[in-house]
């Protein structure tokens, strides 16, 4: 019977999984075991490391707030035998510790001729939804996928979630792996035994014939209500989940805008270089002559998320936009 | 407990004040934990109960213009540093009319007018701009300080032990309040410092380093004072490490605090509590009457009652706001 | 008679004159004056900012290497009264003062609901040419015209650097200010007296009815010879400076591509979501219908900035790869 | 000058092992100075004469798989940690067979074989990578010790002060090597270390910490001898401050040392030349003979000589290089 799991436990149990194959595997971060240097109870953890540290007590630990240093201990770890996944909490928080992921662990295997490499993962909560505010809402993938040495990754369901995460382990490049807040705990089914999604492949979430919808992370849900809402009124979307923004699979992109003439991308980021541009653009590069009308970006706003629910919900990009741009993009190639 | 003769000295007016704002703090967060579990509240609140006595001390010797950085455990510092209640709980509703208008949140908490430079998200992220907000003062000749708040978990970021530098090589007038109260999180300080003292870090660079009891609004204020006509005299940088431990969770329905033994928040509530510390003290050396702190507690009671109705019934900002106060290009 | 001046003399000018204005301009960074705390003579700054410690000995200091807190400590200082102009050196140290960008100077003025503004300018040197490998080549500046809150000017000509340096002072916002470490001994015709450069205004460098090259910094010299050179053969190109990337004016580009038909987008940066990228989609989004061809995007490869000068010197785009850009959009448009 | 019996005892082979390192330093470096003026070589070179002892001191008490984590004036170390000086050299002058195939450069020389992980670009960037090799030698249970050398400018960066906690809180079998040379660029350490030791900020978390003089190797193996066993043993972290200015200006091509004296560079160069200070002591005391370090002198400059040589001709590197060692999407 197929089993459901949390998106949290999804990682969770990849995590636990893969230290167990490999005891090269470890984990770190604030609170990654929870408790420790207190009288109370040790396991504080919150987040898939939950419990972890009662099987593998040598191969998870709580780090001191030094992101600089344990980021940068993790790239040196990993160029000498290890496999670390170590956890940021927030992506935002990828600021105090910038330079080990932009000229540390991305360029390493580069500047040394290949001579080294840096399988690490770095975990990172992303997105808007959880009233957190400008400083702990952000998506900043886009400035990850900018960054040549990274790969990018930022799952949509659980069973993706697993499954490119044991990826994300066993391969030999860093790997910042988005998990968006809002979806740890939505449910899917998901394989018990270990196994690997490949980067660079997307999910086609849904087939259609009318327009293409590229949809980024919790922006895939939104994209199927959307599709749902156009369906009723007979417009046939294909929705495609890159699941990496970087590698990202142009080709599934290409192949569906090749059938639909059209491409909304829906990217709850910020928009200027972001995922939707860079899609968009590769689109109007490679395929224009698929192309039936204009390319449609739909993003957030270029602010900073509002802590305030009601602008917070107004912020990211929602069904009724994603229906919107559909219809205005469609409408246009009528009319034309 | 420090002797206290300056404190008494300087009058009933002062102790009033004090006890005021030790007490508007405990009030405001007790209830902000209640409407939080109301779910009244969203978003991420940490509590400043259990440490008052650190923010009403040191801004007790603040003028209006000298300027404070905070951290996202910042309701004390904006209260002690005279920020309004009823804009305060507005903001942490996200309503309009709020301190930042509801773009900000408890954690993005600012009045700069009243010199409060913001909360922050990024533990030791405000502290650099306090040191910025020091240089401001020196290069414009003014006499305005300028105190960087920060948890004992923030001491291990760079950005505080880059700004210790820039402080002692700068001369800034600039006080550091490390408040440790034990944990970041769930991790305890004895393993995250190692069993040192964040005062030490100061006194390696060679900033003036104390450790403080952070129970006692009295200690706190007179180290303060010390730190304060040190920065405003052109003797730079202090440092003050301020020990007092956290009456709730690290975050509002985040923790069960099991990482804390119970009988460690019974002892912490029933012998270190500032307030009531306050309280005992000034009765027992009768210079406040326990008509006045009665009038006080109750003063306080009806502010805090009248900031949450009228937080509860404010109107949300306007969608337009989405896109004011930043440049947008599209 | 015209003065010709050296683009860094210019940047020179442009803080001497604003600091004359105003005493709140305060210039800071590591070796802003040089020789601090040395027995030899003061003043062993390089760069812009040589010599001016004489003039200016109470607006202008040396910083220990400490960019987390000098940044931030600008952040704070422009928040109280001051305009601070730090010095980043090279922007790949961007990464050691990232968060002080990313989440307090960006975002402080929205987060606290316009009660505060943060007039600072952060001067930065990028680019590649000078074999200074991976970590000290970057151009970055699509990582922060992505972030909403910060502006993003990137001056090509002397002229140019001075009146947008002067405008980056007086703005209410914080300013990345992208000095290209190749541009710094070009020279050109500088006006005396201080002026202004409004941000979002494009520079139209040369007039063309075939097809709009937009190019930025250094890329707008390599766009000049490879339009000389089209030019012999008949094609007429229109060249593009946007001079700033956030805010970009997007209606000049519009405008020009309503006119050729063609875009070519020359950017020195990597190219997932890039500023080539951007332009590329925005012109697929709402010019669409102008469009007589696919856009193209010329850019440097996913791949950090290699040290060899072999290397490096195919690294960047060059005028050869914008002329063969340029003729494969208009060969493609006229076989279609 | 340190009692040197333990070096003396260890035997001549040592004593000449020794020698040889800090000859081929001061070579190579006297020769890329020569070269660079000559234009041959591109790029961004930091000469680290002058401090030779430091690199070759802690060195000589490192084994093979030990780690070393370098800084911009990285061929000190590389040639201590036993790279090649050939592939040093072609790296130089980014040529096909340099240590990185011609992509690093001076500022990015590593050799995995021989635990040099790298020179860094950025001021104490390579600090935590250092804490990670230690981590990982740690959990995989190895006695390997990493080293993380820095200059004194470097040590006030985040990233150095947010290692020393890691190191300590985690117990990591790592030593920090600072390296004074008195400068960061033309600013003075005077100024930018506030007349205060680096020395004290490990102290202050914990870390045994120890000032050693920089020209006299001995000293500094002696030091890092205890450093390194208290790490091989479990014994966690440890802290050298060594000091020794560089001959030469802050990076080849860029100053012409105005912020130094003259009569301080040729003070240093007369009485605290740390080849000559051990030449002339294993002479005096008869440890090793002139004849035997003459052989040394010849043999050290006809292999420098043969780097230079084979750099020169050699191809560079080939164009497809440009996207091998990356993963490209396009
Ligand atoms: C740079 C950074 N890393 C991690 C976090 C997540 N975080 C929020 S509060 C906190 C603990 C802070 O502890 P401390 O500084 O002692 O302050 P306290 O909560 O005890 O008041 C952590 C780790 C953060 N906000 N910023
Ligand atoms: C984070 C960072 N900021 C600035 C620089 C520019 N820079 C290169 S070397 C240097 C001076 C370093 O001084 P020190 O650490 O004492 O090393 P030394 O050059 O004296 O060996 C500076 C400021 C840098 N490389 N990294
Ligand atoms: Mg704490
Ligand atoms: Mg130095």
């Amino acid at each position: 019977m197929a089993r459901v799991l949390s998106y949290l436990d999804a990682i969770g149990e990849a995590l636990t999984q893969e230290m167990r194959r490999d005891p090269a595997v470890v984990v770190f971060g604030e609170d990654n075991i929870g408790g420790t240097g207190t009288n109370g109870k040790l396991g504080n953890a919150w987040g898939p490391t939950k419990g972890l540290h009662q099987e593998f007590p040598d191969q998870i630990f709580d780090a001191p707030i030094t992101e600089a240093a344990f980021v940068g201990a993790a790239v040196g770890a990993a160029a000498t035998g290890l496999r670390p996944v170590a956890d940021l909490l927030f992506v935002d928080f990828a600021g105090v510790c910038f330079d080990q992921i932009l000229n540390q662990a991305a360029k390493l295997r580069y500047m040394v001729g290949g001579k080294a490499s840096v399988p690490l993962v770095l975990r990172a909560m992303w997105g808007t939804g959880m009233r957190r505010g400008a400083q702990h809402s952000q998506a900043l993938y886009p400035i990850f996928a900018h960054i040549p040495g990274l790969k990018v990754v930022v799952p949509a369901s659980p069973a993706d979630a697993k499954g490119l995460m044991i990826t994300a382990i066993r391969d030999q490049d860093p790997v910042i792996f988005f998990e968006h807040k809002m979806l740890y705990f939505s449910h899917g089914v998901v394989p018990e035994e270990p196994y690997e999604i490949p980067f660079g492949k997307a999910r086609i979430v849904r087939e259609g014939g009318d327009c293409t919808i590229v949809a980024i992370g919790r922006m895939v849900a939104e994209a199927e209500t959307a599709a749902e809402q156009l369906a009723a009124d007979g417009v046939s979307c294909e929705i495609i989940d890159p699941r990496t923004v970087s590698p990202l699979d142009e080709e599934t992109i290409y192949a569906s805008v090749r059938r639909t003439g059209h491409l909304v991308v829906v990217d709850e980021s910020n928009p200027r270089c972001s995922a939707a541009s860079d899609i968009g653009s590769l689109v109007a590069q490679n395929v224009f002559d698929a192309l039936r009308g204009p390319v449609r970006m739909v993003t957030s706003p270029h602010a900073p998320t509002p802590f305030s629910p009601a602008l917070e919900d107004a912020y990211a990009p929602s069904a009724a936009r994603i229906s919107e741009a559909v219809q205005a993009v469609l409408r246009r190639a009528v009319a034309a | 407990m420090t002797n206290h003769r300056d404190a008494v000295a300087a009058g009933r007016e002062l102790l009033i004040e004090i006890y005021r704002t030790m007490r508007t703090i405990r009030e405001f967060e007790d209830r902000v934990h209640t409407e939080f579990a109301g779910e009244d509240i969203p978003g991420a609140v940490h509590l400043y109960a259990g440490q008052e006595a650190i923010a009403a001390g040191v801004c007790s010797v603040l003028s209006d213009d000298d300027y404070i950085a905070s951290t996202h455990r910042g309701h004390g510092h904006a209260v002690a540093k005279g920020c309004d209640v009823t804009g305060m709980m507005l903001e942490l509703y996200g309503k309009s009319g709020g301190l930042c208008g509801g773009k900000g949140g408890s954690m993005h908490i600012a009045d700069f007018d009243r010199g409060m430079l913001g909360a922050n998200g990024v533990a030791a992220g405000g502290v650099p701009l306090a040191a910025g907000a020091a240089l401001s003062a020196k290069v414009r000749g003014t006499d305005q300080v300028a105190v960087a708040f920060l948890g004992d978990g923030g001491a291990n970021q760079g950005a505080f032990a880059e700004s210790l530098v820039l402080a002692v090589v700068w001369q800034l007038p600039v006080v550091f309040v490390v408040e440790d109260n034990g944990f970041a999180q769930a991790t305890g300080t004895s393993f995250h410092l190692a069993g040192k003292q964040i005062a030490l870090r100061g006194e390696a660079v060679g900033i003036p380093s104390r450790v403080v009891d952070g129970y006692d609004v009295f200690a706190v204020r007179q180290a303060a004072a010390e730190a304060v006509e040190r920065a405003r005299s052109g003797g730079g940088p202090t440092l003050l490490e301020c020990k007092a431990d956290r009456f709730y969770g690290h975050m509002e329905g985040w923790d069960q605090q099991a990482y804390r033994l119970e009988s460690e928040i019974d002892e912490l509530r029933s012998s270190h509590d500032c307030v009531k510390l306050f309280a005992d003290r000034v009765l027992a050396d009768e210079s406040l009457t326990a008509e006045e702190l009665s009038a006080v507690d109750a003063a306080v009671r009806a502010r805090i009652d009248a900031a949450v109705e009228e937080a509860r019934n404010a109107k949300e900002p306007d969608i337009s706001e989405l896109l004011t106060d930043v440049y947008a290009s599209y």
